[in-house]
């Protein structure tokens, strides 16, 4: 597979390492909870469950062989094409993650 | 009709005229008790016992292409319960006991052969790690023996001994572990559910769910609405597909999986072999192919097929392991869509929908859990109970950490 | 360079950089160069860039190489460069890189982390095409990348026409020399 | 033997004549010859024996579609097995012998399997040999074993190098036909990089093969001429010999390049094959179609061939297969057969046509509606049996038959994406997919263009349609004149008549009787048909055979071929050997050497090294006089302890991480709070994955107010630098943390003992007392007079320790000056094995405790995890199973009798206790001799062990059959107040 990188263009996946679900940047605040069970509830979702679609999926892809920069890519897992790339950063600002 | 050497030999002297279907092709019938979702190797097993088994009838299994399609289809034919946790050991051994009666029991050869599988390793760490798995699997009433390096080397002279970036230092082996010729498992299984009564519905695909109150009242289907008192999923990578009727979101991934078989060559490799420096596992099939595999390709995928640096990565291993293979030709290649879980075992439990019941998160190791998940699951579909071998199977262990990680990979699916 | 008592070797183990030459190819290992990751701080990507013009620290964009009378550089990563400057003179790199930056940016030295073969000669990409997926016959002098060579992540760095550095892990200088010696081999 | 069937022309080069020898007889060849053109002049039909009959067989083909000419090609460590004969380029001196049969080719006692062919029908072997159960594996398999396989490897390592390469080009062209050399020439003229790729060693395809003009040249002509004009263009890359065996996703084509084959040995560095990964923007398949046979009774004897394959042969390798040879067909390119053959002057008996339509040839007893039913001759064709159309059968006696059932378009490639291909009623045969590879198109005959003006017509046209995709200029070029016969085609898969068995897939001797028995049992679906026969799964892939398997179970089933499906298309199209897969990753290079700074000095030392991950690191230093390596380890220790000892940890990790909110940062991927550490101090910090599950430990020193530096451990280094980045960038975008690996640019020595600090105060020039150096501190310094270091009082021995570094191109030296400033004090140079017996000594956990599966509470540092904060990993590690009180804790563990050794593996039982899971208390993790307490020693994880101290229980090794009784004691062995480490 070829990974279209934001900043370098073309690279075979294969300098990449793949994570999964996107939707692991919305990670919840560990103390914004009520208690323990409202915590481990919501972190069991999010760490645990997925949609794992046949169609298209937003993924995390870390450019290790390459810049370093973690990736989020549109990708169909039917056909593997590959739809958009995005700087994983630039995602999570978007989704109002800071610090 | 029974199926033995004196009806094969009649059969040849009279022109292979008296051989009947092995299976019938029923049109679907308005509702079931029993309707398990999923023709393969696992959804056959189940319908099988819980004819056979649990003395139940008004069985169907719907699938959406051809009888054992999916992944019973497609691996590396590897039985073995050379497992480490309390949570699986139990239950791969209980498979292998199955595997060890099979045949018998459902008459028909599907050639299980327990010629031993070996996982090499090659640090101090490996050693001490399969020395614990080991005593676990005899604690468990398996067999396990751990082998030297010369033992190994007697065993497989033609293996890398003296040039090696990674030098063998002996071997986990478990003589029981074997093969088993996969395609033939399906047919055993689908032939004798046939034979009592079990509908096969091929070319038959669900797309939908139906409950009323909590309980479910069947599925639809491109052959239409079918009801169904009870219904079990059991189709492997495509769990999340199927489970999305009910909007359940599963610990699940699937992965594409790749395997191969070599051009056939006269016999090398009696047992089955893993290697413990990289990704490489091999046997020798009974047509003379090497059939081997390695790690998945590591990506969400529903394509049934794979890409280069897998390919170069087990040849790699294979290579490493033995260089004599140099010349040997991979002749096919295949995919299999892996319901890979979020620690690398499986789930064999109830969902909060009555009557729903799920078989799935197999990864890649499927196939060797075929009877003892069919049984298992064919037991908690009949009695609501999970059977003794299966307790740790549920979705509800993730919620209360009571992974079960072979690996201790943590909850990144494509590192299991 | 203070004054101490000890002796360096090369990455390859010798006293003096080694060379081999293959067909119409040299490689050499080059241990003439400092090496400073430099990093902008957040939200001070102007400040580095106006420091380093100054400076005379070129910072190329992503994929590639510059070169100025002092320092040279290549990308490494969002607002990260590797930088390059005579060993002589900056042997402690990042103490002459720091006093110019401040709390701009975050300077670490790399001159040890990495081991440099330039390789030299006529046809190159026939060389590379055996080595790694670094399109040599679509870039030229002033592309570097990162890219991976018998599974190791190294830097690849067009210097001028039939002039490139590998830079891989200092580590495993041995593995990138014996990969490149092969690939020489091979090809030519 | 003399080459008696070669005729006049043909592309061989007869004035150099090759020697070679086929079963030990020798022969003669030229260069140009296949091994089987080369057999085939000199007479030779019978080259090989099926699989499962051990039937005499000869080829069918002239190409990589082969199911019976395969032999074991050379002889020794480079035997090959199962190579077709017909590709297979002659070389002076190649030795080829047949496979499968004993003892002899033409006498092969296997033979005995074709009487018995009743009983072997399809699937035989699932109902029976199930009784008794246990003679499966005693009885039946070995038998079954014995006989299977074709050729055999030799057990030797394969001496050959491979390489591995990657190209890239806007347009790649899989074949180098007529269509494929026309769209090269289309693509080269427009500027574009083209890559032409082609499995055969002379590029032309099926112009080489026949007597077609194009222009005014005869097709092999024009093919010499276009590749010559293309070897000019510098943007096009002819690549004959290569095979384009797989397409992968994103336009990423993998092809094999058959660099030596075609010589004896490779030359020195050269490889045997490479296996390049080509980067195509667009890519053209014009990889032609290959010619089926039409199944009828004993259609698989030597001297029966596709009816193309006898031209080519003739045509192309001036070999007569045969002296008389009649010709089998249901189209009219069979018929050029015919004309083809005679205008070489070979006798021609009959063209048998089943098709009642169509005008006769001339000057050729050409017989309409007539089939052939069956053949004669045990190991090559005397005669074939024809039926008429009147009804009357008629015996010709001839030693060649051409058979055509028409052609299939090789669309392999193009439904590698699982794409499903497309039935053509003009030519009765599958063409490509239409949801193929994207950008992936297809000209010529693949795309079932099948006359020669088609395929350059459909090959420009596709070069323009890829061109303007690329957005350059498309140009339409003049078409040389070329013949644009019809196909004239009806379709014919197997004569009805006879009771004997047709041959399908050959190699595996599935004949239209085990179709039928298929469909009589149910197993219609294609994958069905494939699996229960064996249809199609021979080192060919059933290149020959499955389409025809196909058309018959839709003939059976009463449907259309279309609705009967197809299987799948998968990759190599053509197999490729391993060798070629791994490239030069194997032996020693399999994966990469990583080398400490003190790798070349601890060589001079003698030390024993050990592979850990990809580093090789010092086990230990034998002395002279030491014959065991517990001897060397033993007084490694015990200096250290009693003096001082010097070790290489550079192989931890080392992330440097600065930035204002460094702290903030560490903090989050910490379970422990580091934002409080001074400047100038070092802590202890443990790792947490989301789960709760310990990730990785080490220390983190803070150098200044935004520098840090973070030790991982030596396997976790990768993971962890990536782990950090992730949450760098995924979850606190905007925290001010750079990060960078520098493991390789500092070279890390431990020092340590209780002579530790005298040692390094002779090296380190600042002051390093206690007062001035206490615990866990650290310093940039300098050392020697002057070089810039780092020093770090940190200790996993237990004893005063210390760790300095300085840049790696002084570790060498560093070593060097360690040790001679050590020698007054007897210094000692230890390896992993030391490091190892101290630290379980000190019951620090390493790798065997940390193995993904443990928690923070399992090590006992339940406390280190803050709840105070929001770290990674902190909630879930709260979880009632990974929290319960009961479960596993570290403990030590000492043999109640201290000669006992310990085995690590192990499990815990009580005393008394069954050796059943039930009663499975936990096991030890690691073992080490401790030459202090002069017993073995371990650590071990023991359900409720902390309530357990001062137990005597079982550790038992199920596996050697031992158990030992131990003493559960508490994990730290040596030195448990810590006083030696603040000293």
């Amino acid at each position: 597979m070829i990974i279209n990188h934001p900043l370098l263009g073309p690279r075979d996946a294969q300098e990449f390492t793949y994570l999964g679900d996107a939707a692991l940047i919305d990670r919840p605040d560990g103390l914004s909870f009520p208690d323990a069970t409202a915590a481990q509830d919501a972190f069991h979702d999010y760490l645990y469950l997925r949609d794992n679609p046949a169609g298209e999926h937003r993924e995390l892809w870390y450019h290790e062989q390459g810049d370093r920069s973690w990736l989020v890519v549109t990708r169909n897992t039917v056909t593997h094409e590959i739809t958009k790339v995005e700087l994983a950063r630039d995602v999570a600002r978007a989704r109002g993650r800071s610090k | 009709m029974r199926y033995s050497g004196f009806r094969v030999i009649a059969e040849a002297l009279t022109g292979h005229k008296g051989w009947k279907p092995a299976w019938r092709d029923p049109e679907p019938q308005s509702s079931y008790d029993y309707v398990i979702v999923g023709g393969g190797g696992h959804g056959l097993a189940t319908a099988y016992y819980l004819a056979k088994e649990f003395k139940q009838a008004r069985i169907a299994v719907l699938e959406k292409g051809y009888l054992g399609g999916g992944n019973v289809g497609r691996n590396t034919t590897i039985i073995r319960s050379n497992y480490l946790l309390d949570g699986n050991e139990p239950f791969y051994e209980f498979s292998l006991k199955l595997w060890e009666g099979l045949e018998q029991d459902f008459n028909y050869n599907a050639m299980v052969s327990q010629r031993g599988i070996i996982n090499l390793y090659h640090t101090d760490a490996q050693r001490d790690a399969y020395t614990r798995r080991g005593n676990a699997m005899i604690l468990h009433g398996a067999d396990a023996e751990l082998l030297n390096r010369d033992q190994v080397r007697a065993m497989y002279p033609f293996l890398n001994f003296d040039n090696a970036r990674f030098p063998i230092k002996g071997a986990l082996m478990q003589r029981r572990g074997g093969t088993v010729r996969h395609d033939a498992v399906a047919w055993g299984y689908a032939r004798g559910a046939d034979m009592r009564g079990v509908d096969l519905i091929q070319n038959c695909e669900v797309t939908g769910i139906r409950t009323e109150g909590g309980r479910v009242t069947g599925v639809d289907t491109t052959r239409g609405f079918i009801g169904a008192k009870k219904v079990g999923v059991a189709v492997a990578g495509s769990s999340s597909k199927v489970m999305s009727h009910v909007n359940m979101r599963l610990p699940i991934e699937s992965h594409v999986l790749q395997a191969f078989v070599s051009e056939g060559l006269k016999p090398l490799i009696d047992g089955v072999m893993t290697y413990g420096a990289g990704h490489f596992y091999v046997s020798q099939s009974d047509k003379g192919g090497l059939v081997f595999g390695g790690d998945i390709d590591g990506y969400n995928s529903y394509a049934q097929r794979g890409n280069m640096p897998v390919v170069e990565d087990v040849a790699e291993g294979g290579m490493s392991l033995m260089p004599m293979i140099g010349r040997a030709r991979l002749l096919r290649s295949w995919g299999g869509i892996m319901d890979m879980s979020m620690d690398g075992s499986p789930i064999i439990d109830k969902t909060d929908i009555d009557g729903l019941y799920f078989n799935g998160g197999w990864c890649y190791g499927g196939f060797k859990a075929t009877p003892a998940s069919g049984w298992c699951f064919a037991h908690l579909m009949a009695t609501d109970k999970p059977h003794p071998t299966a307790t740790a199977y549920r979705f509800d262990r993730f919620r209360k950490g009571l992974m079960i990680d072979e690996k201790g990979q943590g909850a990144q699916p494509n590192l299991h | 360079m203070a004054d101490h008592r000890l002796k360096p070797i090369t990455p390859l183990g010798h006293d003096a950089p080694h060379s081999v030459t293959i067909g119409p190819v040299t490689i050499t290992e080059v241990v003439d160069t400092a090496l400073a990751s430099l990093a902008a701080r957040l939200g001070e990507a102007k400040a580095v860039a106006d420091i380093a013009e100054t400076a005379g620290i070129p910072l190329p964009p992503p994929g590639k190489a510059a070169k100025a009378a002092t320092y040279a550089a290549f990308w490494l990563s969002p607002d990260m460069w590797m930088v390059e400057a005579p060993f002589a003179t900056h042997e402690d790199i990042v103490s002459v890189l720091k006093p110019h930056f401040g709390e701009a940016a975050s300077i670490t030295e790399q001159t040890d982390a990495w081991a440099r073969f330039d390789v030299t000669g006529a046809d190159l990409p026939a060389m590379f095409e055996r080595l790694c997926n670094f399109d040599l016959r679509a870039h030229g002098p002033g592309s570097a990348t990162r890219t991976v060579i018998e599974h190791l992540g190294c830097y690849v760095v067009i210097r001028a026409e039939g002039h490139l550095s590998v830079i891989g892990p200092r580590s495993s200088a041995a593995s990138v020399f014996h990969a490149l010696e092969t690939a020489a081999r091979s090809a030519f | 033997m003399t080459q008696d069937n070669r005729i006049k022309g043909g592309q061989i080069d007869r004035t150099k004549t090759l020697r070679f020898t086929f079963d030990g007889h020798p022969y003669t060849g030229h260069p140009g010859d296949t091994l089987a053109s080369a057999l085939l002049a000199n007479g030779v039909r019978l080259m090989g024996r099926s699989f499962k009959y051990h039937r005499p067989r000869g080829p069918i083909s002239a190409g990589s579609e082969e199911p019976n000419a395969i032999v074991e090609l050379r002889t020794g460590a480079r035997q090959e097995p199962n190579t077709r004969a017909t590709v297979a380029e002659l070389f002076d001196g190649l030795e080829a012998n047949s496979q499968n049969r004993f003892p002899s080719l033409k006498f092969d006692l296997m033979g005995i399997n074709d009487r018995l062919s009743p009983f072997f029908a399809a699937g035989f072997y699932y109902k029976t040999f199930m009784w008794p159960a246990a003679f499966w594996e005693k009885v039946y398999e070995p038998i079954i074993r014995r006989a299977a396989g074709l050729g055999s490897l030799t057990r030797q390592d394969d001496p050959d190098e491979y390489d591995k390469g990657f190209l890239h080009c806007d347009i790649l062209i899989i074949g180098a036909g007529p269509a494929g050399l026309m769209a090269a020439l289309t693509a080269g003229r427009a500027g574009a990089r083209v890559i032409l790729a082609d499995e055969d060693f002379r590029m032309g395809g099926r112009l080489n093969a026949e007597t077609l003009t194009i222009g005014n040249h005869s097709g092999a002509d024009w093919a010499a001429e276009t590749v010559r004009t293309l070897a000019q263009m510098p943007n096009v890359r002819l690549m004959p010999r290569t095979t384009v065996v797989g397409a992968m996703d994103h336009g990423i084509y993998a092809a094999v390049e058959r660099v030596s084959d075609h010589l004896p040995v490779p030359a020195p560095g050269k490889p045997r094959q490479i296996l390049w990964r080509i980067y195509s923007a667009h890519a053209i398949l014009a990889g032609g179609a290959t010619e089926r046979p039409i199944a009828f009774e004993n259609n698989d004897r030597p001297g029966i061939m596709l009816a193309g394959a006898l031209r080519t042969y003739a045509n192309r390798y001036a070999v007569a297969v045969g002296d008389r040879v009649a010709v089998f067909t249901n189209n009219d390119d069979g018929l050029r057969t015919a004309t083809d053959l005679q205008a070489k002057g070979i006798d021609i008996a009959a063209v048998i046509d089943t098709r009642q339509e169509g005008e006769l040839l001339s000057g050729i007893r050409h017989l309409k509606g007539a089939q052939v039913i069956d053949s004669s001759g045990r190991l090559g064709l005397k005669s074939v049996t024809i039926r008429h159309a009147n009804g009357k059968t008629e015996t010709l006696s001839v030693n060649a038959l051409g058979v055509s059932g028409g052609w299939n378009p090789n669309l392999n490639i193009a439904s590698h994406h699982r794409g499903r291909p497309v039935w053509n009623e003009a030519i009765h045969a599958f063409t490509p997919p239409t949801d193929g590879p994207k950008n992936l198109i297809a000209a010529g005959a693949a795309a079932g263009a099948l006359s020669t003006h088609a395929a350059l017509a459909t090959g420009a046209a596709q070069a323009n349609a890829a061109l303007a995709a690329l957005g350059m200029a498309t140009h339409s070029p003049d078409l040389p004149r070329a013949e644009d016969a019809p196909v004239n085609i009806t379709p014919f898969w197997y004569v009805h008549e006879g009771k004997g068995r047709a041959w399908i897939d050959q190699q595996n001797d599935v004949t239209v009787k085990d179709v039928k028995l298929a469909k009589q049992e149910n197993f219609t679906s294609v994958e069905h048909l494939k699996r229960y026969t064996t249809l199609g799964m021979a080192t060919d892939q059933g290149k020959t055979s499955n389409i025809t398997g196909l058309a018959i179970m839709a003939e059976l089933t009463g449907r259309t071929i279309p609705q009967t499906g197809t299987t799948i298309y998968r990759p190599p199209y053509t197999p490729v050997a391993m060798g070629t897969l791994a490239g030069r990753s194997r032996g020693h290079e399999f994966k990469p050497t990583r080398l400490t700074p003190s790798h070349k000095w601890a060589t001079e030392q003698g030390a024993v090294f050990v592979e850990v991950g990809m580093w090789l690191r010092a086990q230990w230093f034998p002395r002279a006089g030491e014959t065991t390596w517990r001897q060397s380890v033993d007084r490694e220790v015990l200096q250290t302890r009693a003096s001082v000892g010097i070790c290489d940890v550079t192989t931890l990790g080392k992330i440097d991480i600065q930035g204002r909110d460094a702290g903030a940062f560490l903090d989050k991927v910490y379970a422990n709070t580091f934002s409080t550490l001074p400047v100038g101090k070092v802590r202890y910090g443990l790792m947490l994955r989301e789960d709760g599950i310990v990730m990785d430990d080490g220390t983190t020193a803070r150098l200044g107010e935004n520098e840090w530096v973070t030790t991982t451990t030596t396997a976790n280094a990768v993971p962890v630098f990536r782990h950090m980045e992730y949450v760098r960038q995924c979850l606190y975008p905007d925290m001010d943390v750079q990060l960078i690996s520098t493991t390789e640019a500092w070279a890390q020595f431990s020092v340590a003992g209780p002579n530790a600090r005298k040692l390094l105060q002779k090296v380190v020039d600042q002051d390093i007392s206690d007062a001035a150096f206490p615990y866990m501190a650290c310093a940039n310094i300098t050392v020697c007079g002057g070089l810039r270091a780092r020093l770090f009082r940190i200790s996993f021995s237990g004893e005063l320790a210390y760790e300095i570094a300085v840049p790696t191109r002084y570790g060498d030296a560093m070593i060097r000056e360690l040790m001679k400033a050590g020698e007054e004090f007897g210094a000692v140079a230890y390896g992993t094995e030391s490091l190892g017996v101290m630290r379980v000594e000190k019951g620090h956990v390493a790798g065997n405790e940390l193995n993904g599966q443990t928690t923070a509470l399992n090590m006992g540092l339940g406390k280190m995890v803050s709840k105070k904060k929001d770290a990674i990993g902190m909630v879930l590690s709260q979880r009632e199973g990974l929290a319960r009180e009961d479960g596993l804790r570290i403990v030590g563990v000492k043999p109640v009798d201290p000669s006992k050794p310990l085995t690590a593996g192990s499990h815990f039982l009580d005393k008394g206790a069954a050796a059943t899971a039930a009663n499975d208390g936990g096991w030890l993790t690691s073992v080490v001799y401790s030459p202090h307490l002069g017993c073995s020693i371990a650590l071990g994880y023991l359900k409720n062990g902390h309530t357990r101290i001062g137990d005597r229980m079982r550790a038992v090794n199920l596996l050697a059959k031992t158990e030992v009784e131990v003493e559960i004691v508490s994990p730290h062995f040596f030195d448990p107040e810590g006083e030696r480490l603040r000293g």
